[in-house]
């Protein structure tokens, strides 16, 4: 079986560098790649969509069905996580789950909260960097979302940052209270945020326009074309983030 | 009003997606409102793709610029004839749920059948987009929305055993969407566009090139592997086995469908760029006749019927990359007619041993001797689906057997239609197992002789979906309106 | 001239109808009944309807549905078509009633007679059919129909011989469906209303190849030589099914199919120049004579039945490869004898099973005492297969050597000669078995001056219930009835010419 | 940098293309065959952005401290897009590798291959 896997990959490394040999050498302004499509978003980008970055320009705007299906892949990822058996099998490790109401809860008000309530326990270096950076992380999230369609971000961006936000606090506060994080009755809403955002903005831009989530063109539309990038982009990172807080929540190793 | 029906398209890929978003919050209370809200939302879906469908029929194919963009530089959906297919993709989904309904009462938790509905309609929804796209890249993400819920789909009821499969399945299914990326990635930057017709013009204008018959390979090697096609098949008779019967029948009837909407894709790119398409040919017709063959021998040792039907998919791939592989106008009409007969007989046959298994509770020929004198209806939409899928005369099946055989002998290629007609034959030999251990021997099991018919949220749809297994059969002609002109466009874009 | 009408059609969907009905009431024993021997009356009446203008030469047309370009699903009732679906209607008004009284107490009834009515729409389809597509479609769709009929027992053997069945004539379905792909890609259209639609200019390897498979696909339901061993085997069937699927409908679809092969596929003047046709007839006087030799050694009364089928087939096909009109004549004609002369001897043979249990040769002793009037149908048919003039038998046979010596093929007539004496050497052992020997002597083993039957004490005599006598003396007067009236006119003889006649494209001479 | 008519930079992404599959195929650990996955996705996307590179080019973002000639902006959509589609594949793999492991106990696919 192993000498199968290493002419299996031999062969396709021949075929790839013949064919990519064959390419226009990269990095010419004048390849074709640069010339078509390219050459006319970054023309007319600004006047047409009114952002500054032209990669949310073209996620958001020129193909914005690519986009919608990409926020269905992610949540496509959820439900199927959340679709497979849950709890540990015969061999898994015994791990017993504190109940989420449990005791801790009590302690929460006290400020003594140390780092022996996490599930591994975490040198309390690591506890108190990641609870003085907390906040910030989360605004540089923010900000990111907020100048998506000026500076490098957006909202996959966001969502990410907030995705390992959680992940982080979830590590070192334990599980169940990251979990409050996210309130179990929101997060059927909240999970749903991407796709269902994004069909009713394609709603209305297809009633303004007459075209699948088509941005009115004219000056005097500008504040609804701003709201819906707004709407989409917000929908994209909230989404997301609980998407991914999901994720790893149902992740019981 | 029927000026209306083109800009319905993208709502056509939309609403199954968005559809599946809502489910988990529409079954919150109540489970069983997910499989209610589940049939409404693809019955809506079937509705727009009958009016695509007539609009078609009407004026012939048309598409939509998404986002008001011209074609290159937005996405452009593109509603060929070969798209009409979706109608009926839809319409078999509209059978699947309602089985579905009463099925997962043995299979799954409740707290868990509104993901899995919310799976299916992904599924759809994925599987609706990949076919009526003309965008590269739309393709494949779409074609990424269908594999990531089917392998969730197959590992969704069983424990350890189903997650292996599904595993399996979805490691060669990744290795293919990534083929299937770097090509894109490729096209791309040869030609500066993502648009399937703009990428075709500018190709051919730049003629034959070693990358774009590297991109065209690594297409259709990943299509390969998504139809199941037989030396690339390896993960379909585990994953299709394990899974749900409701969704063995998706898996197997449109799932697999993928791969050869993509080789046709494929097929429409290579002629249009001028690349070798002897050799595209030549490999196909090899491959689909060395599938039929490999598919029914293999199938030959099961005794688990689920593991048959999986395995008679791969002979039945194997008639259509055929048929596609010949280029003759009479095997590519086969072809494309068999990809939807054989997603109505699959989808028959699965379900109706799915109703078998739950009634039951057994899979094996062995234990299931004698079933149908208990359930005489079930058993005999299982028959009428077991004489289909061999391609005997008054049934579905016969009509591509009919049609690639004589494209066969047009092409010159008498030997293939040998392969094609004997191939087949071997098939019915554990078909003839399966009909003899259901109707010609007496129960074994306690269990068997006091199994009864199924509810009537399982039995209706089997029931009419045999009889139009038999409907499809001798009216052979409904699809030839779409399917023939279809054929000769391509067939006059390749020249001949 | 050509007459668009909706009976062809009609004949085959009352007895799919009968099937469906059977199938849906079939539980209770009147309804099952009353909806077999209905259909199968109102049936006959229909094909009877159609016989007037078939005699003076009108052909009914029915097209149904376009299937592929140029081809569909289509009836065309000519006077060929006319006779054998006119054969397999009453046959099946007798086999009906025939196994009502034979499957009494016997168990899946319903499944039986729902079948049943099922095979005999198709042979009716077949004989109607204006195309070789439509020809191939019931073609396949009888393979799938007589299954559950010869599975019926449900025995290990039943099964194997259910298996054995499928394997031959799936792969003769396969051939076929190649003979005529290949033909539909030659020529572009099926036909079968014209006499030959291929052409010398298609080359040999197609012709050749088209030839083959289309004759080896139907032949092997004829059971021609090679391709024969399903038939005997699949004698573990209940009689009636062997009797009207192995004796009529099965292997007659099988001849039938050759000769429209022969006759409008290809067309007496073209098989005349490429001589294909000698080598099947060849091949059938073989089968002939092998078979007889091999009917004589079995001693199974249903195996030598089987046989003596193998054999009498090939005189159809040694007819239809002499390629003369009286040889044509001879094969139609024989459709006809060789159905009501074998269909009576196995219901004899039934009626003797299922009264006295005997299935051998050696314990038929003395059986002629103990059921006079089914021995006396078994005689005449026996004495119709012999060929002795006023029989059945003897129309084929003297048209045959009639229609070898137009084609100046002598030894033909040689072989007709053997054939007959082969027969004597395997019926009159059983008549003489039958009359001639009681139980005790035979078991004795002497055979001394047999004593006089009329003296057995009255006790003895148990003949065979009236709804099997019935059918089986209407078989023996049909004999009788074929063989004295070949000449007349209205009788099923002249409807055989009218069917020579439009085979060859002559002009119906001037009654 | 092009050496004997051969985008280097291209040659490298296939080189990390094949790296990453034969982790895939010979590796017997589930989860190495993971990251296998991952080191040919990362390959594709290196691949696919490398050839929207301009040299000396700028972001393509139109503000007033960038100037032409700028990277095209279609591979980064298409490169964000596949990192999701990536995350989302790893993420229903690992959840499947955690099912295997918990009905199993062993993630090795020599062992896995004889169990029942």
């Amino acid at each position: 079986m192993r000498w199968l896997g290493i002419a299996l990959v031999f062969v396709a490394a021949a075929t790839m560098i013949a064919g990519v040999a064959d390419l226009p050498v990269h990095g010419t302004p004048d390849a074709p790649i640069h010339r078509h499509v390219g050459a006319r978003y970054l023309e007319h980008g600004v006047a047409e969509t009114g952002m500054r970055n032209m990669v949310t320009a073209v996620l958001l705007v020129y193909r914005g069905f690519d986009t919608f299906l990409e926020v269905v892949v992610i949540f496509t990822a959820l439900v199927a996580v959340l679709a497979l058996p849950r709890g540990a099998g015969k061999a898994g490790p015994a791990r017993v789950v504190s109940p989420s109401g449990s005791t801790a809860a009590a302690t929460s008000d006290a400020d003594a909260v140390g780092p022996q309530q996490a599930d591994v326990p975490v040198s309390p270096v690591v506890f108190f960097v990641v609870r003085l950076l907390a906040p910030f992380i989360a605004i540089f999230a923010l900000a990111s979302l907020y100048r998506g369609h000026i500076t490098p971000g957006g909202g996959f961006q966001s969502a990410a940052i907030f995705g390992a936000l959680f992940i982080a606090l979830a590590l070192v506060f334990g599980r169940e209270r990251a979990a409050r994080l996210v309130p179990v009755p929101a997060r059927v809403w909240l999970q749903a945020l991407g796709p269902v955002l994004f069909a009713l903005v394609a709603f209305v831009g297809w009633c303004l326009t007459g075209a699948f989530l088509g941005y009115p063109a004219d000056a005097a539309a500008h504040a609804v074309r701003e709201a819906m990038v707004v709407t989409l982009e917000v929908g994209i990172a909230v989404g997301g983030a609980v998407i991914l807080a999901q994720l790893f929540m149902a992740m019981e190793g | 009003m029927s000026a209306a029906w083109p800009t319905l398209l993208p709502w056509l890929v939309v609403l199954p997606l968005a559809g599946a978003a809502l489910v988990p919050i529409v079954a919150v209370g109540q489970p069983r409102r997910a499989g209610r809200f589940t049939l409404f939302v693809v019955l809506l879906t079937v509705v727009v793709a009958a009016g695509l469908v007539w609009h078609l029929s009407l004026t012939g194919p048309f598409s939509v610029s998404l986002g008001g963009w011209a074609a290159p530089y937005g996405i452009e959906l593109r509603f060929d004839r070969f798209a009409a297919w979706t109608l009926p993709l839809a319409g078999l989904f509209a059978f699947v749920v309602p089985f579905a309904w009463r099925y997962l009462d043995g299979t799954l938790p409740p707290e868990r059948w509104a993901v899995f509905y919310a799976l299916l309609l992904l599924n759809l929804g994925g599987l609706l987009g990949f076919s009526v796209t003309a965008d590269l890249f739309n393709l494949f993400v779409a074609m990424e929305v269908v594999s990531l819920s089917s392998y969730a789909l197959v590992a969704v009821a069983g424990r350890g055993v189903a997650a292996w499969a599904a595993l399996k399945y979805l490691l060669l299914g990744a290795v293919s969407s990534l083929l299937v990326l770097f090509a894109v990635g490729l096209l791309f930057t040869l030609t500066g566009s993502l648009n399937l017709l703009d990428v075709t013009i500018r190709l051919a204008a730049g003629g034959p090139s070693p990358a774009a018959n590297l991109a065209l390979a690594s297409l259709t090697v990943a299509f390969m592997v998504k139809a199941a096609l037989f030396p690339l098949h390896v993960w379909l008779p585990d994953a299709h086995a394990i899974a749900p019967s409701p969704v063995s029948a998706v898996l197997s009837g449109l799932v697999v469908k993928v791969g050869i909407v993509g080789l046709l894709r494929v097929l429409e790119l290579a002629v249009g760029s001028g690349a070798p398409l002897e050799v595209f040919n030549q490999v196909l017709m090899l491959l689909g006749a060395i599938a039929i063959v490999m598919g029914a021998f293999l199938a030959i040792f099961q005794n688990d019927i689920k593991l048959m039907l999986a395995y008679s998919t791969i002979s039945n791939i194997g008639y259509i990359v055929l048929g596609l592989g010949l280029a003759s106008p009479f095997a590519l009409i086969g072809g494309s007619v068999h990809v939807f007969n054989h997603a109505l007989i699959k989808v028959t046959l699965f379900l109706a041993a799915g109703a078998i298994i739950h009634q039951t509770g057994f899979r094996t020929l062995s234990d299931l001797r004698g079933v149908a004198r208990v359930m005489p209806q079930t058993s005999a939409a299982m028959a009428i689906g077991a004489v289909s899928i061999v391609g005997l005369p008054p049934t579905a099946g016969f009509v591509c057997k009919w049609y690639i055989a004589l494209g066969a002998f047009e092409a010159g290629q008498g030997g293939y239609g040998f392969a094609l007609v004997f191939g087949a034959l071997f098939i019915f030999v554990y078909y003839v197992r399966m009909l003899n251990a259901f109707y010609f021997q007496q129960p074994v099991r306690p269990e068997v002789a006091a199994a009864r018919e199924p509810p009537w949220s399982m039995r209706g749809p089997v029931l009419v979906l045999a009889a139009l297994c038999l409907i499809m059969g001798i009216l052979g002609g409904i699809p030839l309106t779409f399917v023939e002109p279809a054929v000769s466009d391509l067939l006059l874009s390749m020249g001949r | 001239m050509e007459v668009v009408d909706v009976r062809p059609l009609l004949a085959p969907l009352i007895s799919f109808a009968c099937a469906g009905l059977v199938f849906a009431m079939g539980r209770s024993v009147f309804w099952r009944r009353f909806w077999s021997l209905t259909a199968a009356a109102v049936k006959l009446l229909v094909v009877l309807s159609m016989l007037p203008g078939t005699l003076q030469g009108t052909v009914f047309v029915f097209d149904v549905v376009e299937f592929t370009p140029g081809v569909g699903i289509a009836f065309r009732a000519d006077a060929y078509g006319m006779f054998f679906s006119l054969v397999s209607s009453t046959l099946w008004v007798l086999t009906t009633i025939y196994a009502i009284g034979y499957m009494q107490g016997d168990k899946d009834r319903v499944r039986f007679f729902g079948f049943f009515a099922l095979c005999v729409s198709t042979t009716v389809g077949i004989a109607f059919a204006e195309n070789l597509l439509t020809f191939f479609l019931f073609y396949e769709t009888l393979t799938i129909c007589t299954y559950p009929l010869v599975v019926h027992a449900e025995t290990p053997q039943a099964l194997r011989a259910g298996r054995i069945y499928l394997t031959y004539t799936l792969i003769g379905g396969g051939l076929a469906l190649i003979g005529s792909v290949m033909t539909l890609n030659a020529t572009g259209s099926l036909t079968l209303g014209q006499t030959g639609i291929l052409s010398a200019d298609l080359g040999t390897f197609t012709l050749v190849t088209i030839f083959v498979t289309l004759v080896v696909g139907f032949g092997v339901k004829a059971a021609i030589m090679p391709l024969h061993g399903w038939l005997p085997i699949a004698m573990v069937a209940p009689t009636p099914v062997s009797a009207l699927l192995h004796a009529v409908a099965v292997v007659k679809v099988g001849a039938f199919g050759v000769t429209r092969v022969i006759y409008n596929v290809f067309g007496a003047e073209l098989l005349q120049t490429l001589g294909y046709a000698s080598y099947l007839g060849a091949l059938a006087a073989f089968t002939i004579l092998a078979a007889s030799v091999m009917a004589i050694m079995q001693d199974q009364l249903k195996r030598r039945l089987a046989y003596s089928t193998v054999s009498q087939l090939s005189y159809i096909l040694l007819a239809a490869s002499l390629l003369t009109p009286l040889a044509a004549l001879a094969a139609t004609v024989h459709i006809a004898n060789q159905a009501f002369a074998k269909i009576a001897m196995f219901f004899v043979v039934g009626a003797i099973g299922r009264v006295t249990g005997k299935t051998r040769v050696g314990e038929l002793a003395g059986i002629g005492a103990v059921m006079p009037w089914t021995m006396a149908a078994f005689t005449i048919a026996a004495l119709s297969f012999v060929g002795l003039p006023l029989f059945a038998g003897f129309a084929t046979k003297w048209y045959l050597s009639l229609g070898a010596l137009q084609a100046d093929a002598w030894w033909f007539v040689v072989v007709m000669l053997v054939s007959s004496v082969l027969n004597a050497a395997y019926w009159f052992p059983i008549i003489h078995l039958a009359y001639f020997k009681t139980a005790e002597t035979a078991a004795a083993g002497d055979d001394r001056a047999a004593r006089d039957p009329a003296a057995e004490p009255r006790s003895l005599r148990r003949e065979a219930p009236l709804t099997l006598l019935v059918p089986i003396l209407i078989c023996a007067a049909y004999v009788i009835l074929l063989g004295t009236t070949a000449e007349v006119v209205g009788m099923p003889t002249s409807l055989a010419e009218v069917a020579v006649w439009q085979s060859f494209g002559l002009e119906a001479p001037a009654p | 940098m092009v050496l004997f008519g051969l985008d280097l930079d291209y040659a490298a992404c296939v080189v990390l293309f094949c790296l990453g599959l034969y982790m895939l195929v010979a590796k017997s650990n589930l989860i190495k065959k993971v990251l296998g996955l991952n080191v040919m996705e990362t390959a594709v996307f290196a691949f696919i952005v490398t050839a929207g590179m301009v040299e000396g080019g700028d972001p393509p973002i139109l503000v007033a401290g960038t100037s032409p000639p700028y990277a095209s902006p279609i591979p980064h959509a298409m490169v964000l897009t596949g990192i999701v589609v990536a995350v989302s594949v790893t993420a229903v793999a690992l959840a499947l590798i955690v099912q295997i492991h918990a009905h199993y106990g062993t993630i090795e696919v020599d062992e896995l291959k004889e169990l029942p």
